[in-house]
């Protein structure tokens, strides 16, 4: 038993957690329009974290062509640009109309 | 023509209908006479069913039946089925020639939309026809609450100053219940495939296995599934606590379509009390509580009809809450379930049809000529349009009940139906009948009433004074409720004739122990399977069983 | 047999009459309409007497069968097969001929119906002559014939009752003939109510009887009765049926509780009242009690019943008409009388007698009402006897016709009235049992009361000082000769119509009751079975007690009470001058009141059953609950009436209240009101904030995970 | 593992639809760059076109497989079977009727631009990728296709503030769940190892040791928000009125058509791989399937309560869409209740077809009334609409009534079907209070047609141009809701070949 840390998948799963719990309040909480943007970036982030991490655990189970996970993250990363353009994208158009970034006067539909 | 007689004159009215489309509805007078002869084309075409069916008064099961069971959506096992017995081949002829009547009436009453209106309400016609006709009951769920669309709108669009509430009112309450009834219906659908690995919707072929329900589900499933119809029926009848639909769309609606909406829609109810209820669940009506409940709702709608209207400001409410009394004769007549109380119920249906129909035109004319129903605007009326008034008296005496007129035939013999019997729900049946006779009285008081403040005394309001008496148009449409009136209240027999074998096997089915009269069994409904068979069936529950239990 | 095949025309040429009239009518001439209408009545009257006569030759050789003939089956689909279960648990098919039923029972009906019928269509030629709506009137009248004809011929209770109502509408619509009368059309209503709740007794009795018997043909019925014991369940059944049959005659025949339409009835012309509501309609119940005198007989309950409604109705009725001044309503009230002394005959077994008293009174009340009504005619409209006076002279046919008819009504024998009056108490005396003297004494005093009032009657209009004024005296003259001929007709019936019940006793051989012998016979055996008169069973015995001394004893006495009776009037009114004072009113003052109120019985139904009368502030009955519910209606329904009538109308509007408020309210518009109100918030959570949404999501999410991870 | 890594013609010919559909749209955007402002008519032919090759492409596959009932493809990734074809079709119709409603608006509102042909298409491409996909990646990755290009779409007035409101909550909230959604699929790819849902399926079967799972339940409720999410169901439904009200009305009836379909094959493929081979979450029914309950009441009440007071017909229509998600879930709450129930998944698959007819047609109604200076979407707008255009008021009520689900017309299939399904998976309480609903909703939807018809008009009675495309919409979605109503059994059948049911009911079972 030689006291060395070891970084099972365990540890990126509570640190992809925290990630999606940070991305989740951010949207939850954040006024500005581009840090909710970002913080929806962040649980992405987490999943692919998760992705990555469960990639490598399973290659340790089916051997080094367990690939699917990397795959998916990097789908996902590139879904992730594409979202953040066309998001930035409608962000612009809204702010040509109304001078704001601020969420919470995102309000003109309701009820 | 013979064999699809029935198709023929189902869709008459609507291929009317379609044709009215086509005409550029500046042309109001073309509609009106292309609306009209295609009206009275429905009823001629329906004339010759008269002596067709008269020949077969006396077979068992449905006539004229036509298309095959699963033809129409063979996927889920429904079926474009068409045929008739006698109760619904009355009210049939009922409805085509009401249909005739209150669209002739219309002539001078609607003036704006007219294209439109008669397009709606030949379509009406045909959908109150399919309802009577259908013989699979996708089908006839299909008829029964399509004919809901145009009603709405008849009331809608040419209704009073409340049609919008009305219109509402009446479409959302009488769907209210029909969609449990839906329910009810799938529920038969499969019992029916348990018991025979068919699935179908075929009513004869329902009639078989539905009465099994209560002892595969026992007591309280099938009550609650006599409910889910019961409900739908009751609402459309309408019985006592469901009727406040009808006042407001009565006094809303045009005249034509009070009639309509009196004259036949009403009759669905109690056509679906007759045609289903009875059939599917007779143990449950069997059952005295559940009896006890329908026979005091009919004999409440009966007194408490005639109270309210008494004290009606309105004529056509008035004449609105009489039908509800009315009604409720009916359904007494239905649930004292017994041959006499059924065939005078069915006969008093078509009396209703008659006399409360004639009431409404009545009413309408007054309303054409003053644009008040206001009781407190008239007086003195009989001075001003005589011949309005002697028609009015004799239709107001057959909806009282008087001797020789339509309604005396049928209200005696449901009263005597429901007399007769020993026991109904715990009370013998002249308990039920003294009930029901106070209505009689009452009948006379509103209607007498109603006749004196209108017709009698001196003309005090100016505003009568120039009113011109019925014009031939008028009269035309008066003239065959009128017969109908006589011919109902002098030589009713051809219509018992006509209504006995299928009450008497109806009763067949629900008390096999009542008495057997030769020869009036019919085969399309088996009656059910013998006390032992039923114990086990008990015993063993659940659809499985029936495939044991069916021989 | 060409009258007794054909009899089935006898009802429709009224009938025809009547529909012509009504439909044509408008277009035609007087003449036209006379000769049609009054046309029809003849014909009819003739077939009647031409069956009648072939009926008798009949029943020589047919064992006195009634003569029955089948139009067609009317109810029912004749084929047997539309059945219902009798109380003993047999099949009776359910079915109700048009068919026609001659016995003497309704051949003396008929002869009178159609006899008198057509006397007063020809007396109305002459009275109606200058009113509006004259077809109407004819049509009216034919129309009431044909329904009477068919209340009396036919063979079962339905068409009975078909009849019944018939009769029922036409005196409603010639009650209401002046329409434009309210008092008239007010009249008019309540007759048909009041007549319609008598039905629904009637309607009832008939079920009952179907029940037992299984078929509503009279003959069936009398089958029924006949046959040998019934058991006490069945008995219990039968009173049942007949006590309800009697509610249905009390109605029709203005008995207690239920006359109150008659008095009023007279807002009708006076031939209506004399046609109607004296001599045929109202003698209905009598028919129709005696028609059923084989049910009646088995129910001994029901007997004392009818007899004991029957004379206190007699002599309720005659004592109010004691101190009545219009002329027409001491009329009525002494049809109310005599009709009752009917029920009383009927009560105590004496069927014959009571159709023999329905035979003269036919005759001698229709010529009262006539008589009135030329005297009326004559004091252009004037109703009210303190204001007449002195017409001896001046109108002497209608006088001297009058003055035979009151003879006749008081029992003064040779007169009609004193044989049948005479037999009724006869037969009320013979029946055992201290009650039957009480009735007796009743009977006895109405007739004291019935002669005072008619000869009040006649003194006050023909002799005494002429009280009238100026110009209506100046206008007095004697009726036309339409008018003129039926009384005397009439007059000579009254007078002679008696001597077919000349009584054994007085040397006659009792035409009458011998001639109703074959319906009677058995019935009134059977009643003195039941009254225990074993020793009596046969006709034959009864001779001979009829010839007792008591019987002499008792017709000196009746005829003693009618003169005591004359005697009184001649005092008191004999010189009535302008202001003349009433005996009874001397003698005192507070019985003359409540008298002349008549018992305050209308007052009292007012108080009691429509409370339209306050008892001093507080309104009892039905508007005790009107004005409550009004209050409540003005301050909670908005626009609701307020003020009440009969109670019925009071329920209507609680009921309708509930209707609006309840049911509508809270089952029906409810949900949707509540739909509604819950609408908003469900759209308030939409708050149109992008991070409330997700919140929502996210917490959505949140809850699921807390209820599966913690679970 | 050993995956051939050559592509086959299979996969070629099962990826031809969304091929043809990518080519085109580039198509459009090139030639859109050379057409002047009054040609853009052009773009709408092209990808008419493009859609009409596509489906014959679909129709293609559908002859190669003939009696097969699915076959995968591109290593296991897409899987396609009757049902995806089904809704292939149903995706190319529902374009195409969007595409026809557009021309002409796009036209009034200025901003006939060839992208938004483009994106029409992507967004299909999208969408078959979410109903041919049997591997969470591809499924995702379609999801995303289909959803970026829809935030543009609805963005598309980029003059409108309500049309960028929309966009941009749209946009934030369909990011934020599809992170939820990727978040589960990661979970599961950790559970199980695969991203193959057929894979899964057999995995969880032996990773799960009772269904509560702790990481099992947690990524299974996140991949349930998500698809929940893109059928818009409460309480994940709020971004759909907002989005439904501020988008082009055109655009509107496409997402509340197109994309909830594409949501629902999703949904199915997800949880219940294929009727041909049961894999995904099926595994955990125990626990989706009350969630679903829940769901499903929760979606019929919130949204008919909330639709009954609205005045704008495009949100009134947006709740009763969300309304009528609820049915559809309880189609599936049928559908698998104990094995797969053939009724409640034809339910849902006959929902969907007769729900894209009528609904498309009740916004291309509204769409024909957007006219210049009137929008047109509120429901007084609709005042007398009858004096003004007879026709279209007649086809409004037609589409309504449908949508209530009155016989004969089409929509009240959809519902008894799904009715079917409960009864007979004797889910009675659930059929009684959904039937109970339909009724309430048809409140809010006669008010649509109390306006219509028994209302005056405000405005003049000038009558309202329609385009000839419009027309053709109109047409056929009307000709659609009518003839399905009333002679459906064609259509029943087409169901039943998606789902390899017999015809004759007595016979009809799913294969497993």
């Amino acid at each position: 038993m030689e006291a060395m840390l070891h970084i099972t998948t365990l540890h990126y799963l509570v640190l992809g957690a925290a990630l999606f719990l940070l991305g989740v309040i951010g949207v939850l909480t954040r006024r500005n329009v581009v840090i909710v943007l970002m913080s929806i970036e962040l649980i992405l982030n987490a999943v692919n974290l998760n992705l990555v991490a469960f990639s490598r655990y399973w290659q340790g189970i089916h051997g080094s062509t367990a690939l699917h996970g990397q795959v998916f993250a990097i789908f996902i990363i590139t879904d992730a640009a594409a979202e953040a353009a066309v998001g930035l994208g409608i962000l612009i158009a809204f702010f040509r109309n109304k001078e704001t970034v601020n969420v919470d006067e995102v309000n003109l539909l309701k009820w | 023509m013979y064999s699809h007689i029935l198709s023929i004159v189902l869709f008459t009215p609507l291929a009317g209908a379609i044709l009215l489309l086509f005409v550029p509805k500046e042309n109001k007078d073309a509609i009106r006479w292309i609306a009209n002869i295609f009206a009275f084309g429905g009823f001629l075409i329906s004339l010759p069913l008269v002596p067709w069916f008269w020949n077969l008064r006396f077979e068992p099961g449905f006539k004229f039946v036509e298309g095959s069971a699963n033809n129409w959506i063979p996927s889920i096992g429904a079926g474009y089925v068409l045929g008739i017995d006698g109760i619904s081949f009355l009210l049939i002829m009922l409805t085509t020639l009401l249909g005739w009547i209150s669209i002739l009436s219309s002539w001078t009453a609607i003036e704006n939309r007219v294209k439109e209106y008669y397009v709606w309400f030949l379509v009406l016609q045909t959908g109150m026809l399919g309802v009577f006709m259908a013989l699979d009951f996708f089908l006839f769920f299909v008829f029964w609450e399509a004919m809901l669309v145009p009603m709405y709108l008849l009331i809608g669009i040419w209704g009073g100053p409340r049609k919008l509430y009305a219109a509402i009112k009446f479409f959302l309450y009488t769907l209210a219940g029909s969609v449990l009834m839906l329910l009810g219906i799938l529920f038969l659908y499969f019992h029916h495939h348990g018991a025979t690995g068919v699935y179908t919707f075929s009513i004869p072929e329902l009639y078989k296995t539905a009465p099994q329900i209560y002892y595969d589900y026992g007591a309280s499933a099938a009550t609650l599934l006599f409910l889910s119809f019961f409900f739908a029926f009751a609402i459309k009848v309408p019985m006592f606590p469901f009727h406040t639909w009808l006042p407001d769309a009565h006094v809303e609606a045009p005249t034509a379509g009070s009639v309509i909406l009196a004259g036949v829609l009403l009759k669905m109810g109690t056509y679906g009390f007759i045609r289903f209820s009875l059939p599917f669940f007779p143990d449950v009506l069997m059952h005295t509580r559940v009896r006890f409940w329908v026979m005091a709702l009919s004999v409440i709608a009966i007194l408490y009809g005639a109270l309210v209207s008494l004290m009606q400001k309105d004529m056509k409410k008035l004449v609105a809450y009489s039908s509800v009394s009315h009604l409720g004769f009916c359904t007494l007549g239905i649930f004292a379930l017994s041959p006499l109380g059924l065939s005078g119920s069915v006969l008093q249906q078509i009396n209703h049809g008659v006399s409360t129909g004639a009431l409404f035109l009545i009413v309408g004319i007054l309303y054409e000529r003053r644009h008040t129903r206001e009781i407190a605007e008239y007086g003195g009326i009989s001075s001003v349009m005589p011949v309005y008034a002697t028609i009015t008296m004799i239709m107001f005496l057959s909806s009282m009940g008087l001797p020789l007129l339509n309604g005396f035939v049928g209200e005696f013999s449901i009263l005597q139906g429901t007399f007769m019997e020993k026991e109904i729900a715990g009370h013998p049946g002249w308990f039920w009948a003294a009930w029901a006779v106070p209505g009689v009285i009452l009948a006379a008081a509103y209607l007498l009433w109603l006749y004196q403040r209108v017709f009698f005394g001196t003309v005090t309001n100016p505003k009568n004074e120039k009113l011109h008496d019925l014009t031939p148009r008028e009269i035309a449409t008066f003239a065959p409720l009128l017969i109908m009136a006589f011919w109902i209240g002098l030589y009713p027999k051809p219509f018992f004739q006509i209504l006995e074998q299928p009450v008497n096997q109806l009763v067949q089915n629900i008390r096999p122990d009542y008495g057997k009269p030769a020869g009036t069994m019919n085969a399309s409904v088996q009656p059910r399977t013998a006390a032992p068979a039923r114990q086990d069936l008990a015993k063993t529950g659940g659809i499985p069983s029936l495939l044991r239990g069916k021989n | 047999m060409l009258f007794l095949d054909h009899i089935w025309i006898i009802p429709l040429l009224p009938a025809f009459g009547g529909a012509g009239m009504l439909f044509f009518g408008r277009k035609l001439q007087k003449a036209t309409v006379n000769v049609v209408c009054v046309g029809m009545v003849g014909l009819a009257f003739i077939m009647a007497c031409g069956s009648v006569l072939q009926y008798t030759a009949w029943a020589e050789t047919h064992s006195h069968q009634p003569y029955q003939t089948i139009l067609y089956t009317w109810l029912g689909g004749d084929t047997g097969h539309l059945i219902y279960p009798t109380h003993d648990g047999a099949q009776a098919p359910f079915q109700a001929d048009a068919g026609l039923l001659l016995d003497p029972l309704s051949s003396i009906w008929l002869l009178f119906v159609t006899g008198v019928g057509m006397l007063i269509h020809i007396y109305s030629i002459g009275y109606m002559a200058h009113e509006g709506g004259y077809y109407r009137f004819f049509g009216y009248l034919n129309l009431f014939m044909f329904s009477m004809l068919t209340l009396i011929l036919a063979n079962n209770y339905v068409l009975l009752f078909v009849g019944w109502e018939g009769v029922g509408l036409c005196s409603y619509l010639l009650i209401g003939f002046y329409f434009h009368r309210k008092s008239a059309s007010d009249a008019a209503n309540k007759a048909f109510i009041v007549n319609r709740i008598g039905d629904s007794g009637f309607i009832l009795g008939m079920f009952f009887i179907a029940w037992l018997c299984g078929s509503l043909r009279f003959v069936d019925v009398n089958a029924f009765a006949h046959l040998g014991t019934h058991s006490p369940e069945t008995l219990k059944y039968i009173t049942a049926a007949t006590l309800l049959l009697f509610v249905g005659a009390c109605g029709k025949s203005a008995q207690l509780p239920l006359y109150v339409w008659l008095p009023d009835a007279m807002e009708g012309p006076t031939p209506v009242s004399a046609l109607i509501h004296a001599a045929t309609m109202v003698t209905a119940g009598v028919y129709m009690v005696a028609r059923s005198n084989a049910l009646f007989v088995l129910a001994p309950t029901s007997m004392k019943t009818v007899a004991i409604v029957g004379a206190l109705t007699a002599i309720f009725a005659a004592s109010i008409g004691l101190v009545q001044n219009d002329i027409k309503r001491v009329l009525a009230y002494s049809t109310v009388s005599q009709l009752g002394y009917m029920f009383l005959a009927l009560g105590v077994g004496a069927f014959a007698a009571g159709v023999f008293h329905v035979f003269t009174h036919a005759f001698f009340k229709a010529l009262l009402f006539l008589g009135a009504g030329s005297v009326i005619h004559a004091m252009s409209g004037e109703q009210d006897m303190r204001n007449m006076g002195a017409l001896e002279k001046r109108i002497p046919v209608t006088y001297w016709t009058m003055l035979i008819a009151t003879l006749a009504i008081s029992g003064i024998p040779p007169f009609a009235g004193f044989f049948s009056k005479d037999e009724i108490l006869w037969q009320t005396w013979t029946s055992e049992g201290d009650a039957y003297r009480i009735l007796w004494v009743i009977g006895y005093v109405t007739a004291l009361m019935t002669a005072f009032y008619m000869f009040r009657l006649v003194y006050l209009t023909f002799y005494s000082k002429p009280r009238m004024s100026r110009e209506v005296e100046h206008h007095i003259h004697e009726s036309p000769k339409s008018m003129i001929v039926p009384l005397v007709i009439l007059a000579v019936m009254s007078l002679f119509a008696g001597f077919l019940g000349w009584p054994r006793s007085l040397g006659g051989s009792d035409h009458f009751a011998r001639f109703l012998d074959p319906v009677f016979a058995r019935g009134e055996a059977r009643t003195l079975i039941e009254e225990g008169k074993a020793g009596q069973l046969v006709a034959a015995e009864k001779e001979e007690e009829h010839t007792s001394p008591t019987e002499y004893l008792l017709m000196v006495l009746s005829v003693a009470a009618a003169g005591v009776g004359w005697y009184m009037a001649k005092r008191s009114y004999a010189h009535a001058h302008t202001g003349y004072s009433e005996p009874i009113k001397a003698a005192s003052p507070a019985t003359y009141k409540i008298l002349l109120n008549k018992y305050y019985v209308d007052e009292g139904y007012d108080y009691l059953f429509t409370g339209r009368r306050k008892i001093d502030g507080v309104r009892l009955g039905a508007m005790g609950l009107g004005e409550a519910s009004s209050w409540f209606d003005a301050n909670v329904v908005d626009g609701a009436v307020n003020g009440a009538g009969w109670i019925t109308r009071t329920t209507a509007r609680l009921s309708s209240w509930w209707d609006k408020w309840i049911i509508d309210g809270i089952g029906v518009n409810g949900p949707a009101i509540l739909a509604r109100m819950l609408s908003y918030p469900a759209r308030l959570f939409e708050l149109g904030l992008v991070q409330w949404y997700a919140l929502v999501m996210t917490v959505g999410l949140v809850g699921f995970v807390f209820y599966y991870v913690y679970h | 593992m050993g995956v051939g890594m050559q592509f086959t013609s299979t996969d070629y010919l099962l990826v031809l639809p969304m091929t043809l559909l990518t080519l085109f749209a580039i198509g459009i955007l090139l030639i859109d760059l050379m057409l002047e402002q009054e040609q853009k008519w052009a773009n709408a032919v092209t990808a008419f076109i493009g859609l009409l090759f596509s489906a014959k492409a679909v129709y293609n596959i559908q002859q190669w497989l003939g009696s097969r009932p699915a076959s995968y493809g591109l290593m296991q990734t897409v899987l396609v079977d009757h049902v995806t074809l089904y809704f292939f079709y149903l995706f190319l119709a529902a374009t195409a009727i969007t595409i026809l409603m557009s021309v002409r608006y796009l036209e009034i509102e200025h901003e006939s631009h060839g992208e938004y042909y483009a994106l029409l298409l992507l967004s299909v491409v999208g969408m078959m990728c979410m109903a041919a996909g049997a591997d969470v990646v591809l499924i995702f990755i379609g999801l995303e296709l289909m959803a970026i290009s829809t935030y543009v779409l609805v963005g598309f007035l980029r003059r409108d503030r309500r049309s960028n409101e929309a966009a941009l909550k749209y946009f934030l909230l369909g990011a934020f769940s599809s992170g939820i959604f990727a978040y589960g699929l990661s979970l599961f790819y950790g559970l199980t190892g695969s991203t193959n849902l057929a894979t899964i399926h057999t995995a969880l079967r032996q990773v799960l040791g009772g269904p509560y799972e702790p990481i099992a339940v947690i990524a299974l409720l996140t991949t349930v928000t998500g698809l929940l999410f893109k059928i818009a169901a409460v309480p994940f439904h709020q971004w759909a009125p907002d989005a439904y009200e501020g988008a082009p009305t055109s655009i509107t009836g496409f997402m509340s058509v197109a994309v909830k379909a594409a949501g629902w094959a999703m949904l199915l493929r997800v949880l219940i791989l294929s009727p041909f081979r049961l894999g995904g979450l099926v595994a955990m029914r125990s626990i989706w399937l009350p969630v679903l309950i829940v769901v499903a009441i929760s979606t019929m009440t919130g949204a008919n309560l909330a639709a009954l007071t609205q005045t704008n017909t495009k949100r009134l229509l947006a709740y009763s869409s969300i309304a009528h998600v609820g049915y559809i879930l309880l189609g599936l709450v049928a559908g698998s209740a104990t094995e797969l129930n053939a009724d409640g998944i034809k339910g849902i698959l006959i929902y969907l077809l007769v729900y894209t007819f009528m609904n498309l047609g009740a916004f291309g109604v509204i769409t024909s009334l957007r006219h210049r200076n009137v929008i047109g979407d509120e429901l007084d707008d609709l005042n007398g609409l009858y004096s003004r255009a007879p026709v279209e008021a007649v086809l409004m009520l037609v589409f309504v009534l449908s949508l209530a689900g009155i016989p004969p017309l089409a929509g009240f299939y959809g519902k008894y079907f799904i009715f079917l399904g409960l009864v007979e998976t004797h889910y009675y309480r659930l059929a009684a209070i959904a039937v109970l609903y339909s009724v309430f909703g048809l409140y809010y939807y006669l008010k649509i047609a109390n306006a219509m018809f028994m209302r005056q008009p405000e405005r003049g009675e000038e009558r309202l141009p329609v385009s000839y495309a419009m027309r053709a919409a109109l047409g056929v979605t009307a000709f659609a809701t009518l003839f399905i109503g009333i002679m459906p059994n064609r259509f029943i059948e087409a169901a039943n070949w998606a789902l390899g049911i017999a015809n004759n009911p007595n016979t009809a079972k799913l294969i497993r």
